[in-house]
C-alpha cells in the first residue's frame, strides 16, 4: 500500500485534524464507501439468495408474477436511473475541473432524475396495490391463474414472488430515497462553493454509492422483470 | 486518486452503450432462446454492470488494487452464500432425506 | 448404580456403539492434546520462569514446524470427518423393509402411529430386532425428534416429511425428547420408547382397539375423498394409476424426473399443481388444509401400500451396511 | 493519595475535557471506547443477571422458580444481550477502539464522526433491547428460528429484531473504520509485517463484521415484515421454506464467533510474548491464521444444520469445510506455546488470563471437533453438549482474553494499576467457577439433555447442581474486577508509561495517552516484540 503519510502541512479548513495529507484523507475516504459498498452487496446478497433458491423450487409463479409487471416501465426507469447515473459521473468531473454552476446543474438533473424513478417506481407499486397483488390479506393471484391457463399456479407461492418483489425494490427504493438526501445535501455545499478541483471528495464518493444503486437496479430489472416473457408454449 | 480527468465524450460513449444494452435485454427477453433467455439477460445485467464500474466509478483508470480487492471480496463472498446454499437446495432431490 | 448420577447414556440402538465408538476415541485424542498442551504450558512456564541474569532466547519461528502442525492436525480431522460422515450416512439410509411408524409433532406432543394402526401419543413402542423406520412431519413449528439412547436425532419440520430409523437393541424404556426449541412448554414435550422383546410386542400390538392398519385406513380416507373416480387401480383414468407407482422415478410434465417418495405424494395431495406428472392435466384439486395430517399419513401409507415391493425410494442406492 | 497534583501535571485524554458534553459529544476513539466500556459493563451484568436466573432454575428437575415461558424468555434474552450487546462489541469496540490508531501511531480512527456514531446506535439498540424486555421480553432464543418467531411467538419479537438490527449497524460501522484505518493511517515506517498481530485479528474481525452483519441484518428484516405482513417466506403454510432462514441466519452467526474470539486471540497474541520477554514464535503464521479463520469461517455455516433437515451432500460438505476452520486455530495454540518456549517468564494478571485462554479454548475447540463430526453432531446437537463448547470458546475464550487484556492495558486506559494480588485471585476464581460451570454440561450434554429445557428428568439433576454451583463463584470472579478497577481509578498506584516493559507503540506514549495519543508523531524504525530490545522492568511492578 502506498500510503505513507508525510508530515506536510497543506492544511484546508476541509482537512481533519487527524489527517496528515488531503490525499490521506480522500483515499480514506473513498475506501471506507467502498466498503461500505461491499457491505450492501452483502445486504442485498441474502435477498438474491432468498430469490434464487425461491424462483427454482416455484418457477411457474415467478413467471406470473414477472409477465404481471410492467415491461415498459421497467425499462423507462431502467434508462432513467442511467441518464441519473450519467449526470453524478459528470457532475464528479465536472467538480474536479472546479466548473461550480455545471456541478450544482448536473446535481439537480440527478435528483429530478432520481425522483422521476421514484414516481414510476410508486405508478408500478400502485398498479400493484390495484391488482391485490401486495402480500398479505388482501392478496389474491385469481387474475394470474385466469391469464395463464397453460402454468399452474399456487397462489401461496405466487405471494412469496410478489414478497420478494416488494422486499427487494422497496429496499432499493429506501436506497434511491436516501440517495436523493445525500444528493440534496451535496448539492447545497456545491452551490455554497465547497467544493473545488483540489477538494471535492464527497460528491465523489456520494456518486459511488448512487453509482451502485444503479447497479443494483441493472439486476433487479432482468431478476424481476424478464424472468420469462417470451410467448408461453 | 481521481487526479485522473476522463473526456466527457467517453462518459457519452458509455451512457450510450448502457441504454442500447438495456433495449436489447428487453426486446430479446420476449424472443424464446430456450435456457438461454435467463443467461442472456444475466451476461447483459453483468455487462452494464461493470461498464458502471470500470467508468463511472473511476476503477478502471484511477483506482488502486485494493479497490478492486474489494469488488472482488465482496462478489466472491456473495457467490459463497449463493453456492454454499445451493449445495444443500441443489442436492435435496438426490434423496436421503 | 449410578441412577441419579449417570455418566454415560444408556445404549439401546445398533447404530448407538458406531457413535459412542467415535466419541471414545475422540475423546482419547482431545484427552492427549489438552495434556499435551498443558504440559507444556506448565513446564514452560516453570523451567522458564524469570530468573535475574538469565535472558529469553528469541526465536523467529519455524516454517518446517509450522508446516508439521499444520498438516498432521489436518490429516487427522480427515480421519475423523471420513468417519464420523460414514455414520451419518448409515444413519441417514434407512434398510429395506423397515417397520414403518409415522410421527405428526405439534405444540407440544408426539403422535404416533403404527403401520397396523396402533396410535400413541408420547410413547412409542417397538420391538428389538427389528429395524423401524420414522417418517415425520409438523403441524406448527420446528421440533426435533430425539432419543439419546438410540444417538440419534432428527428435526421435524412443518411441511414436509423428515425421516430417521433405527434398530433397537435392549429392552427397556428410555427417554424420547424434542431437542428443538418450540415454545413455552418445550421442556414438557418429552415422552418414552419402549422398546420390547418381539413377543411382548405381538402382545401389545393385538392388545390395542386398533381400528385396522393404517393403509386400510388411509384406503377409507381414499374412497371418502373420491379419488377413486380419477385414480384408478384397473386402467390409467384422468389421474395416474397408482398401483406400483411409490419407489419408482416419475416423469413429469415439464420434463423433470422425480423419485416418488413420501414428499412427493405429499406435496402431490396437497399441492397437486406443483409437480404434474407427464401426460396428465392439473385438474386435481388442492386438499392444502383440507386433510389433517393424520390423514395425510395414513394416505401415503395407502399408496406405499399399492406398490409390493416397499420403498426402493432412490434407485442407486446404496446397499444397507451390515451391523 | 496526592491525586489532585498529578492530574494537575499533565494534560491527557481524561483531564483535557471535563462534563458531560465532552464525553457525549467526544470524537476521541479513547473516550468513545471509555463510552462503549460503560455500556457494554452495563449489558454483561444484564445478562449475566439472566444466567444465574436460569442456574438456579436448573438446580431442581421440576420447573419450581420460574414459569416456563418466563424461563423461556430468560434464555433468550441472555443469549441475545450477551451476543448482541456484549460479546460482539466487547473487545473490538472497546479495547480495539482505544488500541488500533494508538498501535499503528494514528491520532485517531479515520472516521471519528462515524465511531461516535456507532455507539450512538449501540446505544439506540439497547434501549430497545431493553425495552423489549421490561415490556415483557421475547421467547423466539436468540437463533429467531422460524416459523416459531414468525407466526407462533406472541412476543417482542419485531422490537428484539429491530435492536439486532440497528447494533448490527453499529457493528460493520465499527469494522468499516478499523478496516480504512489500518489501511491509511498507519505512521511511517509501519508496515503490515510489523503491525501487532493484535492489529492483525482486528483487521480479519472486521472483515466478518463488514461482509457478515448485512446478512444476518437482512434476514432480520425479513422476519419482522414476515411477522407484520405475513409474506409467507420463511412460513411452510404459505409455501416458504424455514431452513433458508437457518442458511441465512448462520451464514452471519456463524462467522460471528469469530468476531467474538479473534480479537481475543489478538489480546493473548499481545500479552504472552511480553510476559515471556520473547518474539512472538511465527508471527506470519498467527497473522495469516487469523485471516483464514476469516475466510474460511463464512464456508462452514450448515455445520449447525446437520439434523436440521438439509441434503446428505451438502452436510458433508459443511462437515468437511468445518475442518478446515480448525486447522488455523491449531496453529496459533501452538505458536502461543512455542512462543513460552526459552522465555523468561512472569505469572502477572494479564498472563494468567492468557493461560485461562489457551486451556479453555483448546478445549472448547476440541470439542468442536466433536461437534464437526456428523455421527456425533446428531446426537450431540441442539444438548448441553453444544452449550458447554460455545460456552468454553465464547466465555472461555472470548470473556478471558477480555478481561486480560483489560488488566494489560488498564495502565495504560487509566494511568493506574489495579491490585495485583486481587487480580489474579480474581482470574483464578474465574478460572475455576468457569470450569465447575460449564465442564458438567459436556457429561450432560452426551448424556442427552437437551438445551432451553425449563424442567428434564431426575437422573440430571447432579451435575445440574455442579454446574449452578460453579456459576455463582464464576459471577463473584466477574464482580471482583469491576469493583477494583472502579476503586483503582482513585486509589490506585499511578502506572508508568511502560509497567510491563512491553513492545508495542501505545507503550511508547504516555499513560493515560494525550488526546492526539503522542506528543510527536511516532516513526517505526523497528520490528513487531522486539522485546529483544527492551529491558524488562526491573521487577515485575507489583509483584511486590
Amino acid at each position: 500500500m502506498s500510503d505513507s503519510p508525510i508530515a506536510l502541512h497543506d492544511h484546508g479548513p476541509e482537512l481533519r485534524h487527524h489527517f496528515s495529507t488531503a490525499a490521506q484523507q480522500r483515499d480514506a475516504a473513498s475506501l471506507g464507501m467502498w466498503l461500505f459498498l461491499a457491505t450492501e452487496i452483502m445486504f442485498f446478497g441474502g435477498m438474491f439468495c432468498a430469490y434464487l433458491i425461491y424462483r427454482m423450487n416455484y418457477f411457474n409463479e415467478f413467471v406470473a408474477g414477472s409477465r404481471s409487471l410492467d415491461i415498459w416501465l421497467g425499462t423507462v426507469n431502467t434508462i432513467v436511473l442511467i441518464c441519473s447515473s450519467l449526470t453524478v459521473a459528470l457532475s464528479v468531473r465536472a467538480a474536479q475541473m472546479g466548473k461550480r454552476k455545471l456541478v450544482v446543474i448536473l446535481l439537480i438533473l440527478t435528483i429530478i432524475f432520481g425522483l422521476a424513478f421514484l414516481g414510476v417506481k410508486g405508478i408500478e407499486w400502485y398498479d400493484k396495490y390495484k391488482e391485490h397483488h401486495i402480500p398479505g390479506a388482501s392478496f389474491d393471484a385469481s387474475d394470474l391463474i385466469r391469464d395463464y391457463p397453460q402454468i399452474h399456479i399456487d397462489p401461496a407461492h405466487e405471494q412469496i414472488y410478489f414478497s420478494l418483489y416488494f422486499a427487494m425494490t422497496g429496499l432499493h427504493a429506501l436506497h434511491m430515497i436516501i440517495g436523493v438526501g445525500i444528493f440534496t445535501f451535496l448539492t447545497y455545499h456545491a452551490w455554497k462553493g465547497l467544493y473545488t478541483p483540489e477538494y471535492n471528495t464527497p460528491i465523489e464518493i456520494g456518486g459511488l454509492y448512487w453509482h451502485f444503486v444503479d447497479i443494483v437496479w441493472i439486476y433487479l430489472f432482468p431478476l424481476l422483470y424478464l424472468i420469462d416473457r417470451k410467448p408461453l408454449g | 486518486m481521481s487526479e485522473h480527468i476522463m473526456s466527457s465524450k467517453m462518459y457519452y460513449g458509455i451512457w450510450i452503450a448502457l441504454m442500447v444494452l438495456t433495449v436489447v435485454t428487453a426486446r430479446v427477453a420476449f424472443i424464446d432462446l430456450g435456457p438461454f433467455n435467463t443467461i442472456v439477460a444475466l451476461v447483459i445485467a453483468t455487462c452494464k454492470a461493470l461498464l458502471v464500474i470500470l467508468f463511472f466509478m473511476h476503477v478502471k483508470y484511477t483506482s488502486e488494487k485494493l479497490t478492486k480487492m474489494v469488488i472482488i471480496s465482496s462478489i466472491f463472498w456473495l457467490l459463497i452464500l449463493l453456492v454454499l446454499s445451493l449445495a444443500d437446495y441443489g442436492t435435496r432431490a438426490l434423496g436421503h432425506g | 448404580m449410578f441412577d441419579n448420577f449417570p455418566l454415560w447414556p444408556a445404549r439401546a440402538s445398533t447404530g448407538a456403539g458406531n457413535v459412542d465408538a467415535l466419541y471414545v476415541f475422540l475423546l482419547l485424542l482431545a484427552g492427549f492434546m489438552c495434556v499435551a498442551v498443558f504440559t507444556m504450558i506448565v513446564v514452560f512456564a516453570l523451567r522458564y520462569h524469570r530468573k535475574p541474569g538469565v535472558e529469553a532466547e528469541q526465536i523467529e519461528g519455524s516454517t518446517p514446524l509450522e508446516i508439521t502442525w499444520s498438516v498432521i492436525p489436518l490429516g487427522i480431522f480427515l480421519v475423523i470427518f471420513a468417519w464420523g460422515a460414514v455414520i451419518f450416512f448409515r444413519e441417514r439410509t434407512p434398510p429395506r423393509g423397515a417397520t414403518e411408524v409415522y410421527v405428526v409433532a405439534k405444540q407440544w406432543m408426539w403422535k404416533l402411529e403404527h403401520e397396523e394402526g396402533q396410535r400413541e401419543i408420547n410413547e412409542l413402542h417397538v420391538p428389538v430386532g427389528r429395524d423401524v423406520k420414522l417418517i415425520m412431519t409438523s403441524q406448527d413449528v420446528i421440533h426435533s425428534f430425539y432419543v439419546p439412547a438410540f444417538r440419534i436425532k432428527q428435526d421435524v419440520l412443518p411441511g414436509r416429511y423428515t425421516t430417521m430409523w433405527f434398530r433397537a437393541t435392549k429392552p427397556g424404556v428410555y427417554h424420547l425428547f424434542c431437542a428443538e426449541y418450540c415454545g413455552t412448554q418445550h421442556s414438557g414435550m418429552i415422552g418414552q420408547v419402549v422398546v420390547m422383546e418381539p413377543a411382548q410386542y405381538e402382545a401389545w400390538l393385538g392388545g390395542g382397539a386398533a381400528s385396522g392398519s393404517l393403509a386400510s385406513n388411509g384406503q377409507n380416507i381414499f374412497q371418502q375423498l373420491g379419488c377413486p373416480t380419477c385414480h384408478r387401480s384397473d386402467v390409467q383414468g384422468r389421474g395416474p394409476n397408482l398401483v406400483g407407482v411409490f419407489g419408482k422415478p416419475v416423469l413429469l410434465e415439464d420434463g423433470r424426473t422425480v423419485i416418488a417418495d413420501e414428499n412427493y405424494v405429499r406435496e402431490s395431495i396437497l399441492s397437486p399443481a406443483a409437480k404434474v406428472v407427464s401426460g396428465f392435466k392439473p385438474i386435481m384439486p388442492v386438499f392444502q388444509g383440507l386433510v389433517s395430517e393424520e390423514q395425510l399419513n395414513a394416505l401415503v401409507a395407502y399408496i406405499k401400500s399399492l406398490s409390493p415391493s416397499p420403498d426402493e425410494a432412490a434407485g442407486d442406492k446404496p446397499q444397507q451396511p451390515k451391523d | 493519595m496526592a491525586t489532585a497534583a498529578i492530574t494537575a501535571e499533565r494534560e491527557h485524554y481524561l483531564n483535557k475535557e471535563y462534563g458531560i458534553r465532552s464525553w457525549l459529544l467526544t470524537t476521541d476513539h479513547k473516550r468513545i471506547a471509555l463510552l462503549y466500556l460503560v455500556s457494554i459493563t452495563f449489558f454483561f451484568f444484564i445478562g449475566g443477571f439472566f444466567a444465574l436466573l436460569i442456574r438456579l432454575e436448573l438446580l431442581t428437575p421440576a420447573g419450581d422458580m420460574v414459569q416456563a415461558d418466563t424461563y423461556n424468555k430468560l434464555f433468550t434474552m441472555h443469549g441475545m444481550v450477551m451476543i448482541f450487546f456484549f460479546l460482539i462489541p466487547s473487545i473490538p469496540a472497546v479495547l480495539g477502539n482505544f488500541l488500533v490508531p494508538i498501535m499503528i501511531g494514528a491520532k485517531d480512527l479515520a472516521f471519528p464522526r462515524i465511531n461516535l456514531l456507532s455507539w450512538y446506535l449501540y446505544i439506540i439498540a439497547g434501549v430497545m433491547m431493553l425495552y423489549c424486555i421490561v415490556t415483557g421480553g421475547v421467547d423466539t432464543g436468540w437463533t429467531f428460528y422460524t416459523p416459531f418467531s414468525t407466526a407462533f411467538s406472541n412476543t417482542n419479537v419485531i422490537e428484539a429484531g429491530l435492536a439486532i438490527f440497528i447494533a448490527g449497524f453499529s457493528s460493520i460501522l465499527t469494522g468499516l473504520n478499523f478496516v480504512v484505518t489500518i489501511h491509511r493511517m498507519r505512521a511511517p515506517g509501519m508496515t503490515w509485517s510489523r503491525l501487532p498481530l493484535f492489529i492483525w485479528a482486528h483487521y480479519a474481525t472486521s472483515i466478518i463484521q463488514l461482509l457478515g452483519t448485512p446478512v444476518l441484518a437482512i434476514t432480520l428484516l425479513l422476519v419482522v415484515f414476515e411477522r407484520v405482513f405475513h409474506l409467507g417466506i420463511f412460513d411452510p403454510t404459505r409455501g416458504g421454506d424455514p431452513i433458508l432462514f437457518q442458511h441465512l441466519f448462520w451464514f452471519y452467526s456463524h462467522p460471528a464467533v469469530y468476531i467474538m474470539i479473534l480479537p481475543s486471540m489478538g489480546v493473548v497474541t499481545e500479552i504472552i510474548p511480553c510476559f515471556s520477554r520473547k518474539r512472538v514464535f511465527g508471527y506470519h503464521a498467527i497473522a495469516l491464521s487469523s485471516i483464514a479463520i476469516a475466510v474460511f469461517g463464512f464456508l462452514v455455516w450448515a455445520h449447525h444444520m446437520f439434523v436440521a433437515g438439509i441434503s446428505l451432500y451438502s452436510a458433508l460438505i459443511f462437515s468437511a469445510l468445518s475442518y478446515l476452520v480448525a486447522v488455523p486455530s491449531a496453529i496459533k495454540v501452538f505458536n502461543w506455546t512455542a512462543t513460552m518456549y526459552k522465555g523468561s517468564i512472569t505469572f502477572s494478571t494479564p498472563m494468567l488470563y492468557a493461560f485461562g485462554f489457551i486451556g479453555l479454548f483448546t478445549m472448547g475447540g476440541l470439542t468442536g471437533l466433536f461437534l464437526s463430526a456428523l455421527g456425533i453432531d446428531v446426537h450431540v446437537t441442539d444438548t448441553y453438549f453444544v452449550v458447554a463448547h460455545f460456552h468454553y470458546i465464547m466465555v472461555g475464550g472470548a470473556v478471558m482474553g477480555y478481561l486480560g487484556g483489560m488488566h494489560f492495558w488498564w495502565p495504560k486506559i487509566s494511568g493506574r494499576m489495579y491490585p495485583e494480588w486481587l487480580g489474579k485471585f480474581a482470574a483464578l476464581i474465574v478460572f475455576l467457577g468457569f470450569n465447575l460451570t460449564f465442564f458438567p454440561q459436556f457429561v450432560l450434554g452426551y448424556l442427552g439433555m437437551p438445551r432451553r429445557y425449563w424442567q428434564y428428568p431426575q437422573e440430571f439433576q447432579v451435575l445440574n447442581v455442579l454446574s449452578t454451583a460453579g456459576s455463582t463463584i464464576l459471577a463473584v470472579g466477574y464482580v471482583l474486577p469491576m469493583v477494583y478497577f472502579l476503586w483503582s481509578m482513585r486509589y490506585g498506584k499511578i502506572a508508568d508509561d511502560n509497567p510491563w516493559g512491553a513492545a508495542g507503540l501505545e507503550w511508547k506514549t504516555t499513560s493515560p495517552p494525550p488526546t492526539f495519543n503522542f506528543e510527536e508523531a511516532p516513526e517505526v524504525t523497528w520490528e513487531a516484540y522486539n522485546y529483544d530490545q527492551i529491558p524488562a522492568p526491573a521487577e515485575v511492578p507489583l509483584e511486590r
